[in-house]
């Protein structure tokens, strides 16, 4: 599903912040990403979502060599992906239900197909009656929670989330890890950057632990 | 401006993925209607100066002057009325009309003074012929055939034409020049505007593109976009400039003291324009705006280039 | 130094976000403030930061009635006040640097008076290396850091930070939060709103707990 | 551009507040020096046609005439001196001098024909009379006293001046419309640009306003970038327009046919602008620059009264 190949990754010319990285990810598992801050969790995400080359080596996702890929290929695959970015990156002048809903319109459904599901989703997170709201609006966790809406709208086949419990008390975190589980039982292949040692142990996954630039796997 | 709203709107659900209501857009649509005013009024301004040099023009070339010395031993009165026949012979010529002794005088009397009595004088006389055809009249074997009376001699004006002439073509070309001046401004205000515009709304396409839109989708939304700018900026500028003719020609007929009005008729006709000239200044309007969305088309797809990997 | 009589908020002609709430905070004291997401936290810093005037109710700071005050005397009473905001609120076109000096550069110091101060401030939260680096590259922890830094920096009256740690690893958290301990030990007010239970736990200062709009003291 | 790179430094260390190379800015310094440069062309075209004007009018004004229409029993010769003296002892008057019979000839012969000998005919014959000074000349006096020749009139040409003063007047007064016009747009245009950079500055002023800038502070950091954008909006539209001046009066004078440089000439005198009107042009560039400062001063004051509490 997965594989990196020797993978290092640098921004310009500063440091190295990720070397010789080299690991599988089997479709349907799920993990936690883990490592002090500026360990480059985010880092790994964003090369995970195409939206970073590697300075070197080889990856390959849903069975395809990454750097053999010409630029409409790799938005059409960038479609199998769902991600909750660290800072929400929602559009602030599209409401709520809009912000969730976008994937979907991007996919070409029209307002009809999707009204149900992307309302019965916001629910679920608890943001049923913010959904008319402005992304300004809302309060930290609201926003959080209108991302990995956005990110889970799609039924992606892979999910990448950056920190999605963050800004949320442990219950919410509970409850949305319940859902990250759900559609893991469906056959999405998860990886979650966390730092929430509570969390780790009681889904108790497997982690991706970043450190000095190299990983572990455990 | 509430009534350029319906250029907002779009079918009604879902709201447009690029934000419609910006002040930068505002800035653009503002921008775009002083280009278009600018430069919808130096069209304007061409196409009178152009309509009162062509009148002057045609003017003066539908009519030639057959011009008879008086000659010892020559009877003017005969020479005058086988002139006109001549003149009435050849093809291209409406009509032929020696001019009396009393009309003659009168184009004299400026120059000569009010008491001058010219009648024991042996000025010489005129033959004004008037061309229905200016273009194809004969006026070559009109020469020729005029050979025959002495003292006889064409006068077709065609220094002066030539005068005229070059003098609209010279006001011409230098509105013209000012006229493309004001639309490759216009082009880069739109150019520099869509950069800024872009880069405000950089977050969007980064967002759209993480979520696996293609190059396509993002080009369509904001083209889509700029085309409504475009048309509104270029809407808004073209009526403001009509409706400025307007008040000019109401007020140079109106207000100012008749003297200068003359003045200002003779240099640039009436300023009245005639439906087809305000046709032809609204025409501007889907140009500028289609020059819009073309160039902030080109302006989205370098930015698009950029930015992917 | 803090009083709140009978304070109200509700956004525009939304549902009431904070009702009736009376309470007093001595000079020198530390407080959490928790509650669920969405509860209102943000909201009462804000009020806090006079950036919200209170819907109803009377509420001053450091002796002064706010109702009272003309802006003028508002920003001033700002300057005794930092804040960290949830979602950072870093200036994008100045490096890490400038953003930490930016309220000394604002009291009127020169830039030979604060450098010092701020170099070992970044030292100390562990930006020392990425100094020069501006906010979006910075990892979601450095620009957490960073806030925290700005908001420190000039030595406040009173610090209110909104989720602090939300974005950096439990040893920096603990870390940041001794930090936070050594400002209030050199007399400055504290009021934290956070949602990690264990540091709750760890550091046991009193707690205020927003629930239904209301409050509880802790 | 980069010449002008050092308005964007100021003393070494801290970065200014406020972002000084954002593409809005771009945008904004490049519809400054449109504005300025239209302006400028606008106010180059006045002074042009207020010059070529007062230069007709004075050449008109520096000369009168005496005609003296031929009266049986008067003697044309003795009458003619007579006048030439009459005026000379006139105050303000430089020079007076009777015209030949072949200068008055050669006067009449382009309405008369060529071939007209005049010799033996009776013709009105004129004088000459230069002005030393036209404004004080007293012309009224040379009239009274010109009653003693029989046949004599004084032309001055009143009516001529009259219809070119009316003619230059409201030339000048349109171009000033046009002027009026454009700085108004520019002033707008600032207008919106300012507020678009304010708004996507909120970010910023927030953050001031958070870690309690006082307004003054922030409106002083936002004011003195303003001024430099204005500064360089202004100096590169100003710059140009002198540029386009040059090229213009370079290829009129080597380029066109010359008979169209003639009509040039004869409409706007020529393209030359002395170093006092490149003075004038330039004195818009600082005119524009506090003009942006000040509007957007007043912006940016509105605007942080619109967000402080
Ligand atoms: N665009 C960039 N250019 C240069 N350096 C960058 C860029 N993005 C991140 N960095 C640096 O790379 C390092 C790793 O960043 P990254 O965001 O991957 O860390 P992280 O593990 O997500 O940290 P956190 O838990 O704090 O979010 C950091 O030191 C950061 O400053
Ligand atoms: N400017 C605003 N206008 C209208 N409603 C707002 C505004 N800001 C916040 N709200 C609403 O007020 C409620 C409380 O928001 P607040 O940000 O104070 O919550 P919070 O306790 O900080 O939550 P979190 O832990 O998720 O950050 C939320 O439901 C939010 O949507
Ligand atoms: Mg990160
Ligand atoms: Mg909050």
């Amino acid at each position: 599903m997965i594989e990196f190949n020797n993978v290092s990754l640098r921004y310009g010319d500063g440091p190295t912040i990720l070397r010789d990285i080299s690991f599988s990810i089997k479709k349907g598992s799920f993990h936690f990403l883990t490592g002090s801050s500026g360990a480059g969790k985010t880092s790994l995400l964003r090369l995970l979502l195409l939206s970073l080359k590697p300075s070197e080596g080889k990856m390959s996702m849903l069975g395809q060599e990454i750097s053999k890929l010409d630029r409409d290929r790799l938005l059409q695959l960038r479609r199998h992906i769902g991600i909750v970015f660290q800072e929400f990156k929602l559009l602030d002048h599209l409401s709520t239900f809009e912000n969730v809903a976008l994937p979907l319109r991007v996919l070409g459904q029209q307002p009809k197909e999707y009204e149900e599901n992307v309302k019965e989703l916001l629910n679920w997170v608890g943001l049923g009656e913010r959904m008319h709201a402005l992304p300004n609006v809302l309060s930290g966790g609201e926003k959080q929670r209108a991302a990995i809406a956005r990110a889970v709208i799609s039924r992606p086949d892979i999910l990448l989330a950056d920190e999605p419990t963050g800004n949320v008390d442990p219950e919410l975190s509970e409850r949305l890890l319940h859902l990250f589980a759900e559609l893991n039982r469906m056959g999405t292949t998860i990886i979650i950057a966390t730092h929430e040692l509570s969390m780790i142990k009681k889904f108790n996954y497997p982690q991706i632990a970043l450190k000095d630039g190299g990983i572990i796997i455990r | 401006m509430n009534i350029l709203n319906f250029l907002e709107k779009k079918d009604i659900s879902p709201t447009p993925i690029v934000p419609t209501q910006t002040l930068t857009s505002n800035t653009l649509v503002f921008l775009i209607a002083i280009m278009t005013f600018l430069s919808a009024l130096t069209f304007g301004g061409l196409i009178l100066v152009q309509k009162s040099a062509s009148a002057w023009s045609s003017d003066i070339s539908r009519e030639v002057t057959i011009q008879i010395m008086p000659i010892e031993g020559e009877l003017m009165d005969a020479n005058l009325r086988l002139a006109e026949t001549i003149a009435q012979a050849t093809s291209g010529v409406s009509n032929a009309q020696a001019l009396s002794i009393e009309e003659s005088e009168a184009l004299l009397k400026p120059w000569l003074g009010e008491e001058l009595d010219l009648t024991d004088l042996n000025i010489p006389r005129l033959v004004v012929v008037k061309l229905s055809d200016p273009l194809n009249a004969d006026l070559l074997s009109l020469k020729n055939e005029l050979k025959i009376i002495k003292g006889a001699r064409l006068d077709t004006h065609d220094a002066w034409r030539d005068q005229l002439n070059t003098m609209a073509k010279t006001i011409i070309i230098s509105g013209m020049l000012i006229f493309l001046l004001i639309v490759v401004a216009t082009l880069l205000a739109v150019f520099f505007a869509t950069r800024s515009t872009m880069s405000s709304s950089r977050q969007t396409v980064d967002v759209l593109h993480f979520i696996g839109a293609s190059n396509r989708f993002v080009a369509k939304e904001f083209g889509s976009r700029f085309l409504r700018i475009g048309l509104k900026g270029s809407l808004i500028g073209g009526i403001s400039a009509i409706i400025f003719y307007m008040l000019l020609g109401f007020i140079t007929s109106s207000y100012l003291p008749s003297s200068s009005t003359e003045q200002i008729t003779a240099l640039f006709g009436t300023f009245s324009l005639s439906l087809w000239d305000i046709f032809a200044i609204l025409s501007l309007v889907p140009i500028i705006a289609l020059l819009t969305a073309y160039t902030s088309r080109l302006t989205v797809r370098r930015f698009l280039k950029q930015i992917a990997w």
